[in-house]
C-alpha cells in the first residue's frame, strides 16, 4: 500500500516560515510554518481576508498576478516546490499534491466528460496506472459510479455534491500524498456537506493520503482535521490539536469564532469589525482593535507565539485571561397569540416556467414572532418570500397581512403595505447601489415609505437614529456600499428594512454570505429588534444553525411543500419529517459526533424543556 | 406520422425546426418590411421603368404590366409565393428576371466571400488566440494596436492602397476585377487577390479582438487556474481548457465577421469594380430597381437565416451544456 | 475620474482625442475658405500649400482644417440615436421579460439580418437620400447590438438585491431604469462605446464612398478621402491626411474606452481580499 | 509613369491555372494583354494593323440596359449601338449628313417626298440582306417603340411611306422637311431586321462588329463583321468594359487591364500627356448640362425673371468648378458642334447689376426661388456656384437636392418642379427643338408652348436651302436666348485616354468617342 511508503518517509508536507505579500510588499501572510505527517490531516480557519486560498495556492506552488512570494519554503517529497523549475512544479503538482479549489463545481472542465476528467490526471500524472480500472478505482474512492453511463456524464449534469466529489475523485486519481481542499462544503446543503466531510474522511482512511482543508467553518474543521492553524489577517494567532484547540481555545479570537457559531438554540456572540486588509496592517497585534481582553501594548507589540497545551501554540501574551462570555442559551420569550396575524398565507402556489414551485403552502406568522422557513436549495423557500414581498407572482391563493389581502404585485400595493412589509436578502455586496451612498438610498427609502407627516422631518437625525439602531457608526451615512464590509453593509440593509416601522421582515439567507463572526453580529442584532421593537420576523435559510438560533416556530419545506411545522425546540429534538431527521443528522452539533458543539446543544434542549411544557 | 414523433424525440432537431421557423419569419418580416417601404416611395416603379421619356401612356401601360394597380398586399402575396419557388419578378430597368440576375452576382460574391472567409477565421482563430493565451505579454501587446488600426481602417480606403501600390505601382495583381462573367472569377483568379486581401485586412481586427478576450478571460479563469494547479502541461491548458471553451463565443463572433463581411463586400465591390451583389446593390438602388433590390434582400436576409441557423446549430454542438439540454 | 487612474494607453487615446477634437472644433474658426479653388488639381505641397490641393484644386490643409466638425457631428448624432433608442428598449425589455419584450426584440433582430451598408443604400433610395437617411440607418443598424447589450447588462444588474430593494419601496419602472440600471452598467456600455463610435465613423465614411452620405462639396475627412483617391498617384496627401485623422480618432477613441472601464464607477475601496489570487 | 511592358507576378503565378483550363476566346481576352504586350516597342507600323483585340472602358450602363437602339441614354450604349447597327446616313466630322445604308437619298421639290435608295448587297450579321422591308420596319417600330423616336420621326407619314422595290422606299412626311437625311442619322433610326422585337439579349445589325457576348452592366463583346459592306474594321474583338468609378477606370488602363478609358477626369490628362505609353484625344464637347426653368410656372412666368437668373450665373466659375475647367462657356443655346448653331449670338455674361435692374423693372425685387439638382455632372457644385453669384443681383436661390435616380422621375420631380436639372448629349438645335421645345414635345421642360415658335420651325425645316435653313434656325436661337427657358452654363469636354498599343484614335479628336460610327471603327492594336 501506498499510505505505508508515505509513512516511512516522515513528514508529507512541510511549511517553513513561509510569506506571501503583495508586490507592494503589503503582506497577504506572514511567517506561517507547519508540518503535515503522511496520513495527516490540517484545517487552515480563517475569516475571508485572512488570506488562506493564498496560502493555500502557494502549497501547491502557485502565487497570483500581483502576488509574491516574500520568504520562506514549502517542502513536498523533499522538494521546495517555491524554489522548483516550472517542469519540476508540473511534476510535483497531481502526482505528490493535488488541490480541489473553492467552489470547485465551477472549476470543473465543462466540455470534459466525467470519466475524461479523472482519466486526464491519471494519464497525465500516473501514465503507467492509465486504464478503466484505475478510473473505476478513483471514482469508488468518494462513492461515485464507474459505469459507462455515468463516465459520459459532463459536469452540468451531475449534482453539486457528485460535481465537489468529482474534482476530489480526479484530485485523488494519481494517488497524491497531499491534498489540498479549499473550502470543501462551502455552496453545498447540509446533507451534501455532512455527505463530502464524509467521504472525505473515508477517504484519508482508505488511502493514507494527508489532507490540508481550508475552511471558515470550525465545524468543518472539528470533522475532518488533526491539527488546526487559525489564521487572521494573515497571521497564525493559534495552532494546534483540533480536539484541544476548540475545546480549550487559547487565542481570544479563536474564542470569538467558537462563540459566533449558529447553533440551535444558542444565542451566538458577534464579534464586531473587520480584519485588516493587507495595505492596511500596522505593527503590533493584529487583532487588538477588536479584542475584548486588549491591552494598550497589544498594540505595539508584535505578540510572539506561546506554547498553550502539548503542540498547542498560541500568539496572545494574555491568552490565559478569558474574558470572552460563553454562548448563552435563549431565553424565555412572551408572545400574545390571539391577535390577527400579521401574515397569513392559505394554499399558496406558485409556478415558474410551467412548473409548480411551491404548492397549497400555507402559513401564519404572529405579531413579534420570529417564524424560520427552512429547506435546502430549490424547495421553493426563496419563492415563498418574494412571493409575500411581491415580487413574484402567485398562480393561487390568498396572502394577508394584518387580515387585509395583499396585492400579489408589488407595484399594485399601497405605500402602507409596502411600508408594512420588509426584505433582507442574501448577498449584502448588491443589496445598495453602488452609486449612491448608504445614507442616499435610507433616505429615499423613508421619503417613499414613510408617511408624509413623518417625512417633513428633518432627515439627518432620523437616519443617524436608524442606523445607531443597526450599531453602525455615522460615517456610514457618508459611504458608498463599496466601502463598507460584508456585515455592515447587511446591518445597513436591516436599516434600510427598519426605516419606517415595518410590521414583517423577511431574512432571505441573510447571513449565508457572512463570515461566521458577522453572522453572529446579525443574528443578534434580527433578535434584538424583534424583541425591543416588535417586529415580526421570517427567516428563510438552509442553515439548521441560524434557523435553530433565531426562530421561535420552524417551517420545513421540501419540494415546494410544508413538510412539518413545529416549535423550534420541538422540532429539534423531535424531528418528525424525514427531511428534518435528516438535517438534522448531518449537523455536527445537532448530531452525535462533536464535542465541542454537541455539549452547548444538549445544554439547550434542557432550557428549552422549561419554556415549553 | 406526426411533427411530435419526428421531431419529439430528438431535442437537436426540434430546437432546428423552431430556428427555421423564426428564420422564415425573420426572412417574411425582412421582405414584407422592404416591400411596404418600397411600394410607399414617391413616385412609382413605372416611373423608374420609363424614365426619362416616359409618357403617360406609357406610365400606364408599365403599370399595367407590373400589376402596380392591385393592392400591396395583393401584390407581396404574389411576389412571396413566387419567390418561396425561387422567382424573384422581373426586374424593374430590365427585360430580364430578378434571379437571372442575381444569380451570377450571388455567385462571384459567394467566392470572394468565401475566400476571404477562408483566410479571415483561421487567421483571426491564431492570431486572437494566440494573443489571449499570451495575455499581457509583448506579443499581445502588438497584436492589439495592429488589430485597432485595422479596425479602424476603411475598406474603400484600403482597397484604393491596394489597388494603387499592389496593382498601379507595382503591377503585382489586377486593380480591377475584370473576368469573364460567364464562367466567373476564377476564369482570372488573380483579380480575387485584392479584394480578399481588403475584406481580410480590414475584417480582422474585430474577431481577433473578442477571440482574444474570451481567451484571455479563459486564460486567467478558475478552470485554468485548477488545471494548473493540478500539473495539467501548460500545452494542454490552452487547447482543452482554454480554447475548448472558447468555441462557443468564437464560432458567434465569427459567424458576425462573416455578417460584416457581407456588409463589407458592397464597398469592397465597388472599390474594385468586382460584379458581386455589391455593386448590383449600388446599382439597383442608384437605379431605383426596386424589385431587384427587393430581390437582394430576401437573399441575404435567407443568407443571414442560414448562418445564423449554423451558428447557432454550432454552438450547441460545441457546448456540451446545451448539447444535453432539454428543451 | 482622475487622469492618473487611467493607463498608459488610455492618457495616449485621451490625448489623441482631445488634439482631433480640437482640430475638429477650432480648425473652422482660423482656416476658411475649404471651397475655395486656389490653384491645379492635385497640386503637390508647396509652402503656401503645405499639403497641396485637392482634386478640384482646393487647399488640403483648410479642408482637412474644416473636414473634422462634419464627422464629429454626425457620429454625435448616430451614437446620440443609438442610445437614446437602445437604452430605453434593452433597460425595459430587462426588467419586463415578457411577451411584449421578446417580441420588440425579436423585431430589433430583423434589422440585424441588413448589412448595415446595404440598409443604408436601401434608406437612402426610399429616401432622398443625404446625410439624414444615412445616419439613421448607421444607427439602426447599431441599435440591435447595443440594445441586447444593455439588456444583457441590464438583466444581470436586475437581480441585484437594490433592484429588488428598490422595488420593495414602490419605485416605478422608469425610476428603476434610469437610477438602479443605467448607473450600473456604465463599464460595460463604455466598453462598448469606442466599437459603436468606430463602426458609425467607418460606416458613414464608407456611405460617403457609395455617394449616400454627405455630399460635396462639403469638407469632410470621409468624403475627402473618397472623393481624393483618384489622385492618389499624383498627390497622397489629399487622400492619406484625412484618412490617417479617422484612422487617429477611431485608434484614439478605443484606445481611451478601453481604458476607461477599469477605472469608472465607485469601486475605489479596500476590495483586495484573498480574491485577488 | 508606369510601364506596361511588364508581365505581372500574378500572371505567372496564374499561369498554371490558365494552362489547365480550355482556352475559350473570352477568356483570352480577359487575361492575353500582360502577356501580348511585353514585347519591343520598336517594330510599330503607322498604318493599321488588322487583328488583336481592344479592350476599352466606358462608364454608364448598368443591369437595365437594352440593346433597343431607340433607348439608348449613355455614351457606352450610344457606342454599342454604332457598333452592331447602321443608319441611312451618318454625320460626319465637319458635321454633314453623309450617306451610309443609303445608297442615295432624293427629295422631291419641297421636300414633303423622300426617295431612299439602299447600298445594294448589304447583309445582316446572321447572313440575311438588307431590304426596304426592315427600313421601313425600323421606322414603324422605333416610332412605336415611343421614347425620342416617336417625336423624332413624328414628321413621317407611316400610312403613305411605303416600299418602292426591295432597295427603294419613299417616305411621305406630314410636313415639308428638309433635313431628312439629317433626322435619319439619329441612332434611333438604326436599321434593325424586320420583325425584331426582342432587344433583351442580342440585336443583329448590319454594323461593323457583331455582338458575341452581352452581360448588361459589365461587357460587351464585339467581333469583326467579316461580312460588312464598307472596309471591315481592323480589331478581330472589341471589349466594351464598363468601369463607373474614375479610379477604378485609370487604375485598369495604367496596369494594363484595358488599352482605353473614356471620360478621363481632367487633372489626369495632363498627367497622361506627357507619360510614355499614353496618349490622349480632348472630345469637342457636346454634352450640356443646364438648369431649365419653367415658363408655365411662378415666378418664370415672367420673362424677366428668368432673363435675370441667366445673367445671375458665373458661367465661368461654374466651368472651373463643376466641369474643372475642362469645357467652355454655354450660351444657353444647345448644339454649338453643330453647322445650324447661332454662332452669332454674343456669349452672355455675368452682370448681376444688370439682373437687378431687370428684376427691379418687372417689380420682383428680392426674389426667391429653389432650385432642384442631383450630383451628375458638376451640376451640384454648379448650383452651389449659381446661388453664391445670384446673391449679387439679389437673388436667394436655395437647394433642394434630390438623388441622381430621381431627376427623371416624372411624379414628383422632371417637369413637375418649376427650377430643374437637365442635361443633354450632343444633340444639335433642331434635334433639341423636336424632342423639348415643341408643344407637342414630350420632353418639353421648359413648357415652351408656343404656337408661333411651332410654326417658324416647321417653315424653317422646309427650306431647302442650307444657309437659308440655317439662318431661320438661328433666329429661333436667337428667340430661345432671348426670354427661354433654359440656362446652360457650360460644355463638357470629354477626355479620352489610350494606352500605345491603341492606334488611329486621331480620327477621334472633334468628337467624343462612339458618337462616331467610324471613330470606333478607325482604332487598331499595335502588335
Amino acid at each position: 500500500m501506498k499510505a505505508l511508503d508515505h509513512a516511512r518517509r516522515g513528514t508529507a508536507l512541510a511549511v517553513h516560515d513561509l510569506s506571501i505579500s503583495l508586490v507592494s510588499a503589503a503582506p497577504i501572510v506572514e511567517n506561517v510554518g507547519f508540518a503535515l505527517p503522511p496520513g495527516g490531516s490540517l484545517g487552515i480557519v480563517g475569516e475571508s481576508g485572512s488570506g488562506k486560498t493564498t496560502l493555500a495556492m502557494a502549497l501547491v506552488g502557485h502565487t497570483g498576478p500581483g502576488i509574491r512570494i516574500a520568504s520562506g519554503r514549502v517542502e513536498i517529497a523533499g522538494r521546495d516546490i517555491l524554489a522548483a523549475g516550472p517542469k519540476e512544479v508540473a511534476a510535483l503538482r497531481g502526482r505528490q499534491i493535488a488541490y480541489v479549489p473553492q467552489d470547485a463545481p465551477s472549476a470543473l472542465n465543462p466540455s470534459m466528460r466525467a470519466g475524461d476528467i479523472v482519466a486526464e490526471m491519471l494519464r497525465i500524472h500516473a501514465p503507467e496506472r492509465y486504464g478503466s480500472d484505475s478510473i473505476a478505482k478513483a471514482m469508488d474512492l468518494v462513492d461515485l459510479p464507474s459505469d459507462s453511463a455515468f463516465l459520459k456524464r459532463y459536469p452540468h449534469q451531475l449534482s453539486g455534491g457528485q460535481q465537489q466529489r468529482l474534482a476530489i475523485a480526479a484530485a485523488m486519481a494519481a494517488e497524491p500524498r497531499v491534498l489540498v481542499l479549499d473550502e470543501p462544503t462551502t455552496g453545498l446543503d447540509m446533507i451534501t456537506q455532512k455527505r463530502i466531510l464524509d467521504e472525505v474522511g473515508r477517504l484519508r482512511a482508505r488511502t493514507g493520503v494527508a489532507v490540508v482543508v481550508i475552511s471558515h467553518d470550525l465545524e468543518v474543521v472539528e470533522e475532518l482535521c488533526d491539527a488546526t492553524l487559525v489564521l487572521y489577517a494573515g497571521r497564525v494567532v493559534e495552532q494546534g490539536p483540533t480536539r484541544a484547540l476548540l475545546k480549550v481555545p487559547a487565542h481570544p479570537y479563536t474564542r470569538g469564532l467558537i462563540g459566533a457559531v449558529a447553533r440551535p438554540g444558542v444565542r451566538p456572540r458577534g464579534m464586531y469589525g473587520s480584519a485588516p486588509p493587507p495595505n492596511r496592517r500596522k505593527g503590533g497585534c493584529l487583532f487588538s482593535p477588536r479584542c475584548p481582553q486588549a491591552h494598550d501594548d497589544c498594540r505595539e507589540v508584535n505578540p510572539a507565539p506561546q506554547k498553550a497545551g502539548p503542540e498547542h501554540w498560541v500568539s496572545c501574551p494574555y491568552h490565559v485571561e478569558k474574558t470572552i462570555v460563553e454562548a448563552a442559551p435563549i431565553g424565555e420569550r412572551k408572545r400574545d397569540t390571539c391577535e390577527i396575524p400579521v401574515l397569513d398565507i392559505r394554499d399558496l402556489t406558485v409556478a415558474y416556467r410551467g412548473q409548480r414551485v411551491l404548492k397549497n403552502v400555507s402559513l401564519t406568522i404572529q405579531r413579534g414572532e420570529r417564524v424560520a422557513l427552512l429547506g435546502q436549495s430549490g424547495s421553493g423557500k426563496t419563492t415563498l418570500g418574494r412571493c409575500v414581498a411581491g415580487l413574484v407572482d402567485r398562480e393561487a391563493g390568498d396572502i394577508r397581512l394584518n387580515g387585509t389581502p395583499l396585492s400579489p404585485r408589488v407595484a399594485r400595493r399601497p405605500r402602507d403595505q409596502l411600508r408594512a412589509v420588509q426584505m433582507v436578502l442574501q448577498n449584502p455586496y448588491v443589496s445598495f447601489n453602488p452609486q449612491f451612498t448608504i445614507g442616499a438610498t435610507l433616505r429615499r427609502t423613508m421619503r417613499m415609505l414613510c408617511d408624509p407627516g413623518r417625512a417633513a422631518q428633518p432627515d439627518r437625525p432620523r437616519l443617524l437614529h436608524l442606523l445607531e439602531r443597526v450599531r453602525l457608526p455615522a460615517e456610514a451615512a457618508d459611504a458608498y456600499p463599496a466601502q463598507l464590509s460584508g456585515g455592515e453593509l447587511q446591518r445597513a440593509a436591516i436599516a434600510q428594512a427598519l426605516a419606517c416601522a415595518p410590521d414583517l421582515i423577511i431574512c432571505d439567507e441573510a447571513t449565508s454570505a457572512l463570515d461566521v463572526s458577522v453572522q453572529a453580529v446579525v443574528i443578534e442584532l434580527l433578535r434584538d429588534l424583534t424583541e425591543d421593537e416588535g417586529v415580526s420576523l421570517l427567516v428563510i435559510s438552509h442553515d439548521l444553525g441560524v434557523v435553530g438560533s433565531i426562530s421561535d416556530r420552524i417551517y420545513v419545506l421540501d419540494q415546494g411543500l410544508i413538510v412539518e411545522h413545529a416549535p423550534t425546540p420541538v422540532l429539534l429534538a423531535s424531528p418528525k419529517s424525514d427531511l428534518a431527521k435528516r438535517l438534522i443528522a448531518s449537523r455536527p452539533d445537532t448530531a452525535a459526533g462533536s464535542t465541542v458543539f454537541h455539549a452547548t446543544s444538549q445544554r439547550t434542549e434542557k432550557t428549552h424543556d422549561t419554556l415549553h411544557p | 406520422m406526426s411533427l411530435k414523433s419526428i421531431f419529439g424525440a430528438n431535442t437537436m432537431s426540434r430546437f432546428l425546426l423552431m430556428r427555421t421557423v423564426s428564420g422564415a419569419g425573420l426572412v417574411l418580416v425582412v421582405c414584407l418590411a422592404t416591400f411596404v417601404a418600397v411600394t410607399l416611395l414617391p413616385g412609382d416603379a413605372a416611373n423608374f421603368v420609363s424614365g426619362r421619356s416616359a409618357s403617360p401612356e406609357r406610365l400606364a401601360e408599365v403599370r399595367e404590366r407590373l400589376n402596380l394597380n392591385d393592392p400591396v398586399a395583393e401584390r407581396f402575396f404574389r411576389w412571396g409565393l413566387r419567390a418561396v419557388q425561387g422567382d424573384l419578378g422581373p426586374a424593374l430597368t430590365s427585360p430580364r428576371q430578378v434571379s437571372e440576375i442575381i444569380a451570377p452576382r450571388l455567385r462571384n460574391s459567394l467566392i470572394l466571400a468565401s475566400i476571404a472567409a477562408a483566410l479571415l477565421v483561421p487567421l483571426a482563430v491564431a492570431t486572437g488566440a494566440l494573443a489571449g493565451a499570451l495575455a499581457g505579454g509583448s506579443m499581445d501587446r502588438g497584436l492589439s494596436v495592429i488589430s485597432l488600426v485595422l479596425l479602424s481602417m476603411p475598406e474603400f480606403f484600403l482597397g484604393t492602397l491596394l489597388a494603387y501600390w499592389l496593382g498601379v505601382k507595382w503591377h503585382l495583381f489586377p486593380p480591377i476585377a475584370l473576368f469573364d462573367a460567364a464562367q466567373g472569377p476564377w476564369s482570372n483568379p488573380a483579380v480575387l487577390v485584392l479584394p480578399c486581401l481588403t475584406l481580410v485586412i480590414t475584417n480582422l481586427g474585430y474577431p481577433a479582438r473578442i477571440i482574444r478576450a474570451n481567451v484571455a478571460e479563459a486564460m486567467s479563469g478558475r478552470v485554468v487556474l485548477t488545471a494548473r494547479l493540478n500539473g495539467i502541461p501548460e500545452r494542454r491548458i490552452v487547447w482543452k481548457y482554454a480554447l475548448r471553451n472558447c468555441l462557443a463565443p468564437g464560432i458567434q463572433v465569427i459567424s458576425l465577421t462573416l455578417l460584416y463581411l457581407l456588409g463589407g463586400i458592397i464597398v469592397v465591390e465597388n472599390v474594385f469594380q468586382f460584379p458581386g451583389i455589391g455593386t448590383l446593390a449600388v446599382e439597383a438602388t442608384q437605379q431605383r430597381d426596386l424589385n431587384v433590390v427587393l430581390g437582394l434582400v430576401a437573399t441575404i436576409t435567407v443568407i443571414y437565416a442560414l448562418v445564423m441557423l449554423l451558428t447557432d446549430t454550432l454552438i450547441i454542438l460545441v457546448t456540451p451544456k446545451l448539447r444535453t439540454l432539454r428543451f | 475620474m482622475h487622469l492618473r487612474e487611467l493607463s498608459p494607453s488610455g492618457i495616449v487615446g485621451t490625448g489623441i482625442v482631445l488634439g482631433v477634437v480640437a482640430i475638429a472644433l477650432f480648425g473652422p474658426i482660423f482656416f476658411s475658405g475649404s471651397t475655395e479653388i486656389v490653384g491645379r488639381p492635385f497640386m503637390m505641397p508647396t509652402p503656401g500649400h503645405p499639403l497641396g490641393l485637392d482634386g478640384y484644386g482646393r487647399d488640403v490643409l483648410t479642408r482637412l482644417m474644416n473636414g473634422g466638425l462634419t464627422i464629429l457631428l454626425l457620429v454625435t448624432a448616430t451614437t446620440a440615436l443609438v442610445y437614446a433608442v437602445g437604452i430605453p428598449v434593452g433597460l425595459f425589455t430587462a426588467l419586463h421579460s415578457r411577451a411584449l419584450s421578446a417580441s420588440a426584440l425579436w423585431l430589433f433582430d430583423c434589422l440585424l439580418a441588413f448589412p448595415p451598408l446595404l440598409l443604408v443604400l436601401l434608406l437612402a433610395a426610399s429616401t432622398a437620400g443625404g446625410v439624414t437617411a444615412a445616419v439613421i440607418a448607421v444607427a439602426a443598424s447599431q441599435v440591435p447590438w447595443v440594445t441586447r447589450l444593455v439588456r444583457a447588462a441590464a438583466s444581470e444588474v436586475a437581480t441585484s438585491g437594490y433592484v429588488d430593494a428598490a422595488r420593495l419601496r414602490g419605485e416605478s419602472t422608469w425610476s428603476i431604469m434610469w437610477r438602479e440600471l443605467l448607473p450600473n452598467i456604465r463599464a460595460t456600455m463604455l466598453a462598448d462605446l469606442g466599437l459603436r463610435i468606430t463602426v458609425s465613423i467607418l460606416l458613414i465614411t464608407s456611405a460617403s464612398f457609395l455617394g449616400v452620405g454627405l455630399r460635396p462639396p462639403t469638407a469632410d475627412w470621409g468624403l475627402m478621402a473618397a472623393e481624393n483617391r483618384n489622385g492618389l498617384a499624383l498627390q497622397p496627401w489629399a487622400v492619406l491626411a484625412p484618412a490617417a485623422m479617422i484612422a487617429l480618432l477611431t485608434v484614439g477613441v478605443n484606445l481611451m474606452f478601453d481604458a476607461w472601464p477599469k477605472t469608472s464607477g465607485r469601486r475605489h475601496s479596500a476590495e483586495l481580499t484573498e480574491n485577488v489570487a | 509613369m508606369t510601364k506596361t511592358n511588364r508581365v505581372r507576378l500574378s500572371d505567372r503565378i496564374f499561369a498554371r491555372f490558365r494552362e489547365n483550363r480550355a482556352r475559350t476566346p473570352a477568356l483570352a481576352a480577359c487575361l492575353g494583354a500582360g502577356l501580348m504586350i511585353a514585347g519591343p516597342w520598336a517594330a510599330l507600323a503607322e498604318t493599321p494593323q488588322v487583328g488583336g483585340t481592344l479592350r476599352a472602358a466606358w462608364v454608364g450602363g448598368g443591369a437595365a440596359d437594352k440593346l433597343d437602339p431607340t433607348t439608348w441614354l449613355t455614351i457606352l450604349e450610344l457606342a454599342r449601338i454604332s457598333a452592331v447597327f447602321d443608319r441611312l446616313t451618318k454625320i460626319n466630322e465637319n458635321g454633314k449628313p453623309e450617306l451610309m445604308l443609303a445608297q442615295a437619298m432624293t427629295p422631291n421639290a419641297d421636300a414633303s417626298v423622300w426617295t431612299v435608295k439602299l447600298r445594294p448587297g448589304v447583309k445582316f450579321h446572321d447572313g440575311s440582306p438588307l431590304t426596304a422591308r426592315d427600313v421601313l420596319y425600323s421606322f414603324k417600330s422605333a416610332i412605336g417603340r415611343g421614347y425620342f423616336a416617336a417625336t423624332n420621326f413624328s414628321m413621317i407619314d407611316l400610312q403613305k411611306s411605303r416600299m418602292v422595290d426591295d432597295l427603294t422606299i419613299e417616305f411621305v412626311l406630314n410636313a415639308p422637311n428638309a433635313e431628312f437625311d439629317r433626322v435619319v442619322s439619329d441612332a434611333s433610326a438604326s436599321i434593325i431586321k424586320d420583325g425584331t422585337t426582342d432587344f433583351s439579349t442580342t440585336a443583329i445589325g448590319t454594323g461593323p462588329y457583331k455582338i458575341v457576348n452581352w452581360v448588361p452592366g459589365v461587357r460587351t463583346e464585339l467581333t469583326r463583321n467579316e461580312a460588312y459592306w464598307g472596309n471591315p474594321v481592323a480589331l478581330d474583338k472589341l471589349d466594351m468594359i464598363e468601369i463607373d468609378d474614375d479610379n477604378a477606370r485609370i487604375n485598369a488602363l495604367l496596369s494594363g487591364q484595358i488599352d482605353l478609358a473614356v471620360n478621363v477626369p481632367p487633372y489626369f490628362a495632363s498627367q497622361l500627356e506627357g507619360a510614355p505609353g499614353y496618349s490622349v484625344a480632348y472630345g469637342s464637347g457636346s454634352t450640356a448640362p443646364a438648369f431649365y426653368m419653367r415658363q408655365d410656372k411662378p415666378p418664370f412666368d415672367k420673362a424677366e425673371v428668368r432673363q435675370a437668373l441667366r445673367l445671375a450665373i458665373d458661367r465661368k466659375k461654374c466651368v472651373e468648378v463643376a466641369l474643372d475647367g475642362r469645357g467652355t462657356v454655354g450660351n444657353d443655346l444647345f448644339g454649338p458642334s453643330h453647322p445650324s448653331y447661332a454662332r452669332d449670338i454674343p456669349q452672355r455674361e455675368y452682370d448681376p447689376e444688370a439682373a437687378r435692374k431687370l428684376l427691379d423693372k418687372a417689380g420682383i425685387g428680392e426674389l426667391q426661388v429653389e432650385l432642384v439638382t442631383a450630383p451628375v455632372v458638376g451640376m451640384l457644385e454648379c448650383a452651389t456656384v449659381f446661388k453664391e453669384s445670384a446673391k449679387k443681383a439679389g437673388i436667394e436661390i436655395s437647394i433642394r437636392q434630390i438623388s441622381p435616380a430621381d431627376l427623371y422621375n416624372t411624379q414628383s420631380v422632371y417637369l413637375q418642379v418649376p427650377f430643374g436639372t437637365t442635361e443633354w448629349k450632343g444633340v444639335s438645335f433642331q434635334e433639341m427643338a423636336r424632342t423639348g421645345l415643341l408643344q407637342s414635345s414630350f420632353a418639353n421642360e421648359t413648357a415652351n408652348k408656343n404656337p408661333a415658335f411651332d410654326a417658324a420651325f416647321a417653315k424653317a425645316e422646309a427650306a431647302l436651302d442650307p444657309a437659308a435653313r440655317n439662318a431661320q434656325f438661328a433666329a429661333l436661337q436667337r428667340s430661345l436666348w432671348d426670354d427661354g427657358g433654359y440656362i446652360v452654363w457650360g460644355i463638357q469636354t470629354p477626355v479620352t485616354a489610350f494606352s500605345d498599343r491603341v492606334g488611329g484614335y486621331e480620327g477621334l479628336a472633334g468628337a467624343e468617342v462612339g458618337f462616331l460610327p467610324s471613330g470606333i471603327g478607325n482604332l487598331w492594336i499595335k502588335h
